[in-house]
C-alpha cells in the first residue's frame, strides 16, 4: 500500500446505553463522520479488556477509540469509574512502550450528543490519518 | 592446519557474507551472550570467552517458529502455500562441544524415519564451527555424558590459544569452507601448542565439582518402570513452577507443537517448540494423561534420561551443558534429579 | 539465623503443631538453594543471601492440602502473602509464618557470585515485616535507602526519552522473550487457572513469539493484569531466563497509581481496596491525562 | 505416504463426499482427495490419519472403513472438542486436510489370519474396530469364526447401525448401560456381559473403548482364561505430528503414534500407567 492510498481503520467501543445510542442520533441527524470507523458495541466501557484494545491493533486497526456515559451516567452506576482509571493506566502504559499517543482515545458521549459523537470521530480519525499506518502495534500476518 | 588472529575474525565473517553466507556467532549484548547475525556493526561485541550462550544453537536447526504453510479457504475451496525450505547457506562460529552433541541428538531424532525435511534442509546449509572449552566452568558436567570438551567435534574445530585460533578441519563440509577461506587463514603445524592447550583443558574439567562422576549407571531403560514409579519424584518436582525456561534453553529438547494463526485472509500454520512441563501438553478432549506437575516433572527426566537412551542405543539426551543448572528459576536441574537416584530405594 | 531457624522449624515438626515446613533446601553448590517443603526432618535447610524465591507463591500449591505450613518469609515476601490472602487464594490460619531477617540477595552467574545484589534489593523499603506470627533472630534487615522514590529513576529515565527511543529500547527487550511462562508462573498474584494466553478459544495463545506483535501483547497484558496487585517483589525479572527488566513495566504502573490515585502498597494490609478496584468520583483523572503531558 | 516432495506435516486437500449421522454426537464422514484421484492413502486396520481445517485444528482419528473399500476412507467422530464440533458443522462438499496413515496396524494378515477372533467395543471405540470388522468380513476364508461384543451408554448410542442390523446381524451380541423402554437386549457394562457370554479361549480378542473399559474387559478376559498375548487394543493420546517427534504422546518410550495405537496387553506391561 503506497502512503498516498492510506485508508486508517478506526475501531470505536461503544457502550450500549449512551454512547452507541449517540452514534444512532448523529446518524438519524444525517451527521457526517467517517467511514473509517468500525463500531464495536459493548454492553458498557468498562466491559472493553485491555486485550479488547491490543487486539484490534493487531487485526489491523490504526487507532481505537473507547466512548462512554459520562462519569455519573453510568447505565451500571459505577462502571465509567472503572474505565476511567484502567484505561488512564493503559494509555499511559502504551506511551511508556513507545506507541504514538495519538492511537488511543477516550471520550465520553451521552445519548444525546449525536453532534459531539460525529465531531470527536471526525477529529480522532484525522488525527489518525495524520499518524499514518499503526506500525509499532501492528501484527505483519493480518496484514499480508 | 591452520591459523587466524583473533582479531581477523571480523575479516573472516564479513567475506563470507559478502559471498552469501549468512554467519551466526557469539555476541554480548548488555549482560547475555547469544549467537547473532554478524554484521560490521557487532564485530566489536563478538565474545568467544564467555563460555555458554544463554539460548544454545539449536535455534539454528530447529527454530522456536517455522511455518509450514499458508492456508485459504475460498468458495470452500482449501489452497496450501508451502513454506519453502532453507536454502541459504551458514556458519555457526564458536559452538562449544556440548552443544556439538546436542545437535548430533537431534539429527538422531530428525533426520530418521521419517526425515524431517524442515530440520534436513537447515542442517544440510549449516557448517558448525566448533570450538574448545579452554575455561570450563563449574555448572559443566559434558564429561559425565563422555562429551571431550578439549576435542570438539563438528565440521571445523577450532582451539583459541594466545589470541589465535587454530583451525582444524573434521568433515567435507569443514573442508570445503576452510578452501573458500584459505587465503585468509595461515598454515599452521602446532600440534604440539594444541596438544598442551587439550591437556590443559582435560586437567580443568577433571577438577569441575560436576566430573566426579553422576551416577548414570542408575538410568539404564531395562530399570524404566522402577525408575519411574520411583516415589522420589514427587519430592524432586514440588519445587517446579511449570515454566518452560529448562525445556526452552536445552539444547536436546526438541518437542514441538502444530499450531494454527486465523489472520484473517489466510491461516498460517506453524511449529514452535513445546514444553512438556506446560499443563496443556497432552490434554485432550477427555482428560489429561499426565494431570499434576510430578508426571510432566517426571516426563523431561525420564525422556533424557531412559526414554530417549531406550530408542536410540544408549544415547542419553542430555549433554551436560550445564543452562538449566544455571537457569531454573527454583534452582532445580537435571544434575539435581541424577544425584538423587544414587543412592537405591 | 539458620541454625535458629532449624532448631525452631524441627520442634515445630516434631511437636505435630505443623505438618511442614516450607523452607530452602541446600543445594550442590551454596549458592542454589532450592524451595522445598520438610515434613520430617530439616537438616537440609538452608537460609543465605542466595535464597531468592518468594516462598510466598508455593502456599497457594499447599492451600488444599491438610495441616499447618510453617513458611519463614523475608520482609518482602510477607507483602505478597498479604496480596494473596486479600485475594482469598490462601487462608491465614492455614499458614504459620516466621518472619526472617534479609540482608539482600545476591546476584549469581554460573553459581558463581558476582558482587552483586538483585535490583530490588538496591531500592529496597521493605524493612518491615507486614504479616507474621513470630520474628526470629535479630533484626538484620537493612533500609537502603530513605527515598522511596529512588526506585522509580530507572522509569524515569525511560520516561524522559522520546517515542520513537522508548519503542527501540522496548522492542530490543522484548525480542529477546522466549515465552518461557516463567515470569508469569513465578508471580504470586499472576494466579488465573486458565491463563489468557494459554486458553485455546482465543488466538491469544499461540505459545510462542511469532511476531513483535506478540511479545508486546504478552508483557503489556501480563504486567496489566497484576497492575494494583504487584507488590514489587522482583520476581518476574530475577527468573527471567533472558534477563529482560520486566520489573520497568510493573513499577511504571505502579509510579502512575501512586501519582493519579496515591500513594498506594499492595500487599500492606488486606483492607484497602485495590487502586483498580476503587475509584474516586470527583478526583480521578481523565484518560487524557496521558495525552496531555510532555 | 502423502507428498514424498515435501514434509510430512504439509497435508493433502480432501473433500467430504458423504455425511452420515450416527448418533446424536457422532457423524461418518466420507473422505476422498479433493483433486478427484480417490482415496488419500492406502492404510490398514488400526491405523490413524491426521485431518484438520485450518484455522480451527488438526487432530488424529483412527480410519474407520476398510481397506477393502477402494472408494473413500470414513472416519467416525464423536463431537467432544474444538475440531470435533467444528467438523460436525461441515457439509458434503466441505474440504479438510488429510495426512497419514500413522501407527501399526494390527495384525490382520500375520498373527490374526486362521484365528476365531473376538471382537469387544464400547461407545465411540467400536470405529477403530469396525475397520478391521470390514477387513475380515472382506476376507472372509482367511478368518475363523468371529464374534463381536458392543456396549454403548444407551441404545441410541450404539453406531452403525445399518451394519448392525445387516452385515454383523449374526455376528453380535449387543449391551447398553442402563434399561430403557423398547431395548430388548442385553442390560449392563460389557466386561459383565462378556463374562456371561462365557467365551470359550481359542479366540484372538481385540479390545477398543473407553480406557476404564479397557482395563476391566482386559480383567475380565484373564478370569475367563485368556493370556494377556491373545487380547489386542488400540490407545489414544495427545499428538500433533503423528511419528514420533513432536514427543507428547509416548506411554514409556513407546510413541502410541508411532510403536501404538496397537498393542498387545502383554506390553502393557512393559510401560507405565501413564495413559
Amino acid at each position: 500500500m503506497s502512503v498516498g492510498e492510506f485508508k486508517p481503520l478506526v475501531v470505536a467501543f461503544c457502550c450500549n446505553w449512551c454512547s452507541y445510542a449517540g452514534a444512532d442520533l448523529a446518524g438519524t441527524s444525517r451527521l457526517q463522520y467517517p467511514a473509517e470507523v468500525k463500531i464495536i458495541k459493548v454492553p458498557c466501557s468498562c466491559r472493553v479488556n485491555p486485550l479488547f484494545v491490543l487486539r484490534a491493533f493487531q487485526k489491523g486497526a490504526d487507532g481505537v477509540i473507547i466512548c462512554g456515559c459520562h462519569p455519573g451516567d453510568c447505565h451500571y452506576s459505577t462502571g465509567n469509574y472503572y474505565t476511567r482509571r484502567r484505561i488512564t493506566l493503559l494509555y499511559s502504559m502504551l506511551d511508556y512502550l513507545g506507541i504514538e499517543k495519538g492511537r488511543t482515545h477516550l471520550e465520553w458521549v451521552s445519548a444525546a450528543e449525536g453532534v459531539k459523537f460525529a465531531t470527536v470521530m471526525n477529529k480522532f480519525v484525522e488525527q489518525v490519518y495524520e499518524l499514518g499506518e499503526n506500525r509499532r502495534l501492528e501484527d505483519w500476518r493480518c496484514k499480508s | 592446519m591452520y591459523k587466524i588472529d583473533k582479531d581477523n575474525l571480523p575479516e573472516l565473517f564479513k567475506f563470507l557474507t559478502k559471498n552469501g553466507t549468512d554467519v551466526f556467532a557469539p555476541v554480548r549484548k548488555g549482560n547475555q551472550v547469544n549467537f547473532e547475525s554478524f554484521t560490521d556493526e557487532v564485530a566489536s561485541t563478538l565474545d568467544l570467552d564467555t563460555l555458554k550462550t544463554v539460548r544454545s544453537p539449536k535455534d539454528f536447526v530447529l527454530p522456536q517458529v517455522e511455518h509450514l504453510f499458508d492456508a485459504t479457504i475460498e468458495n470452500k475451496q482449501i489452497k496450501l502455500e508451502t513454506s519453502p525450505l532453507a536454502d541459504k547457506p551458514y556458519v555457526i562460529f564458536g559452538v562449544r562441544p556440548c552443544d556439538v552433541k546436542g545437535i548430533e541428538v537431534l539429527d538422531n531424532v530428525y533426520l530418521k524415519d521419517p526425515v524431517d525435511k524442515f530440520y534436513q534442509a537447515r542442517r544440510a546449509q549449516g557448517v558448525i564451527i566448533s570450538l574448545a572449552c579452554t575455561n570450563p566452568q563449574q555448572t559443566c558436567f559434558c564429561k559425565s555424558f563422555n562429551i571431550d570438551a578439549a576435542n570438539p567435534q563438528g565440521d571445523i574445530a577450532i582451539w583459541l590459544i594466545n589470541d589465535s585460533l587454530n583451525w582444524k578441519s573434521l568433515t567435507d563440509k569443514g573442508a570445503n569452507l576452510t578452501t573458500q577461506v584459505k587465503h585468509l587463514l595461515q598454515e599452521s603445524s602446532d600440534i604440539d601448542e594444541v596438544e598442551a592447550c587439550q591437556k590443559d583443558i582435560q586437567l580443568k574439567i577433571d577438577a569441575l565439582p560436576y566430573s566426579r562422576g553422576l551416577p548414570l549407571d542408575k538410568f539404564t531403560p531395562d530399570k524404566l518402570l522402577e525408575i519411574f514409579n520411583d516415589a522420589r519424584w514427587d519430592e524432586l518436582s514440588k519445587a517446579c513452577i511449570a515454566c518452560g525456561t529448562c525445556t526452552f534453553i536445552c539444547p536436546t529438547c526438541q518437542c514441538y507443537d502444530v499450531k494454527d494463526y486465523d489472520a484473517g485472509k489466510k491461516v498460517k500454520r506453524y511449529r514452535c517448540w513445546d514444553s512438556c512441563m506446560y499443563s496443556d501438553f497432552t490434554l485432550m478432549a477427555h482428560g489429561n494423561s499426565r494431570n499434576t506437575q510430578k508426571e510432566r516433572f517426571r516426563q523431561r527426566y525420564m525422556h533424557k534420561l531412559v526414554y530417549h537412551p531406550d530408542k536410540h542405543h544408549g544415547e542419553f539426551s542430555c549433554v551436560g551443558c550445564g543452562r538449566c543448572v544455571n537457569k531454573c528459576p527454583s534452582s532445580l536441574n537435571i544434575v539435581k534429579v541424577i544425584k538423587s537416584f544414587e543412592v537405591d530405594n | 539465623m539458620q541454625e535458629l531457624m532449624k532448631a525452631k522449624a524441627q520442634e515445630m515438626l516434631s511437636n505435630g503443631s505443623v505438618t511442614r515446613v516450607l523452607a530452602w533446601k541446600k543445594g550442590d553448590f551454596e549458592t542454589n538453594p532450592e524451595p522445598a517443603f520438610f515434613t520430617k526432618h530439616v537438616d537440609d535447610m538452608v537460609y543465605n543471601q542466595y535464597c531468592a524465591t518468594n516462598l510466598s507463591n508455593f502456599m497457594v500449591g499447599v492451600e488444599k492440602e491438610e495441616g499447618k505450613t510453617l513458611v519463614f518469609l523475608k520482609p518482602c515476601d510477607t507483602f505478597s502473602f498479604n496480596q494473596l490472602l486479600k485475594e482469598n487464594r490462601i487462608s491465614r490460619d492455614k499458614a504459620y509464618i516466621i518472619g526472617v531477617g534479609c540482608e539482600g540477595v545476591k546476584v549469581i552467574d554460573e553459581m558463581q557470585e558476582t558482587g552483586a545484589l538483585l535490583e530490588k534489593c538496591n531500592v529496597c523499603t521493605k524493612i518491615k515485616h507486614m504479616v507474621y506470627d513470630e520474628l526470629i533472630g535479630e533484626d538484620v534487615t537493612r533500609r537502603v535507602t530513605d527515598d522511596p522514590l529512588t526506585r522509580f529513576k530507572d522509569i524515569e529515565a525511560i520516561e524522559k526519552m522520546d517515542a520513537g527511543e522508548r519503542f527501540a529500547f522496548w522492542q530490543g527487550e522484548f525480542s529477546k522473550c522466549i515465552r518461557c511462562n516463567a515470569c508469569r508462573n513465578a508471580c504470586p498474584p499472576c494466579g488465573c487457572k486458565k491463563c489468557v494466553f494459554d486458553n485455546d478459544n482465543y488466538d491469544t495463545a499461540q505459545k510462542a513469539n511469532v511476531t513483535t506483535f506478540e511479545e508486546q501483547m504478552f508483557h503489556i497484558i501480563r504486567a496489566y493484569h497484576v497492575a494494583g496487585r504487584c507488590t514489587d517483589c522482583g520476581e518476574c525479572t530475577r527468573v527471567c531466563p533472558q534477563d529482560i527488566p520486566l520489573h520497568l513495566l510493573n513499577r511504571k504502573f505502579i509510579k502512575d497509581i501512586n501519582a493519579l490515585y496515591g500513594e498506594f502498597q499492595a500487599g500492606a494490609d488486606i483492607e484497602t481496596l485495590g487502586p483498580l478496584t476503587d475509584f474516586n468520583i470527583d478526583q480521578d483523572a481523565e484518560p487524557s491525562i496521558v495525552y496531555d503531558r510532555g | 505416504m502423502c507428498c514424498s516432495t515435501h514434509d510430512e506435516l504439509i497435508p493433502q486437500i480432501g473433500v467430504i463426499t458423504a455425511i452420515k449421522t450416527e448418533t446424536s454426537d457422532v457423524k461418518t464422514f466420507s473422505v476422498v482427495l479433493a483433486d478427484g484421484k480417490g482415496k488419500a492413502f492406502e492404510h490398514m486396520p488400526g491405523q490413524c490419519a491426521m485431518l484438520s481445517v485450518p484455522g480451527i485444528g488438526e487432530a488424529m482419528f483412527s480410519i474407520t472403513s476398510s481397506p477393502t473399500n477402494t472408494e473413500c476412507m470414513e472416519f467416525a467422530i464423536k463431537a467432544c472438542g474444538k475440531l470435533t464440533d467444528y467438523l460436525h458443522t461441515l457439509e458434503v462438499g466441505n474440504q479438510i486436510t488429510i495426512r497419514g496413515p500413522y501407527g501399526k496396524p494390527f495384525p490382520v494378515d500375520d498373527v490374526l489370519k486362521g484365528q476365531n477372533i473376538l471382537f469387544i467395543a464400547g461407545g465411540i471405540g467400536f470405529a477403530p474396530v469396525r475397520s478391521v470388522i470390514n477387513y475380515v468380513l472382506d476376507k472372509r476364508e482367511n478368518y475363523g469364526d468371529i464374534d463381536i461384543v458392543y456396549g454403548a451408554r444407551s441404545a441410541s448410542d450404539l453406531v452403525f447401525q445399518d451394519e448392525i442390523n445387516t452385515r454383523y446381524k449374526n455376528d453380535i451380541h449387543l449391551t447398553v448401560d442402563r434399561q430403557e423402554e423398547g431395548w430388548t437386549g442385553n442390560v449392563g457394562f460389557v466386561p459383565a456381559y462378556l463374562k456371561e457370554l462365557g467365551f470359550k479361549t481359542d479366540k484372538t480378542a481385540i479390545v477398543c473403548g473407553p480406557l476404564i473399559m479397557i482395563k476391566f474387559v482386559l480383567a475380565a478376559l484373564l478370569e475367563m482364561g485368556f493370556k494377556k498375548e491373545q487380547v489386542f487394543t488400540t490407545l489414544e493420546l495427545r499428538m500433533k505430528c503423528g511419528f514420533g517427534k513432536c514427543g507428547r504422546c509416548n506411554i514409556g518410550s513407546k510413541y502410541v503414534c508411532k510403536d501404538g495405537p496397537v498393542f498387545r496387553c502383554d506390553e502393557l506391561d512393559t510401560i507405565p500407567d501413564e495413559y
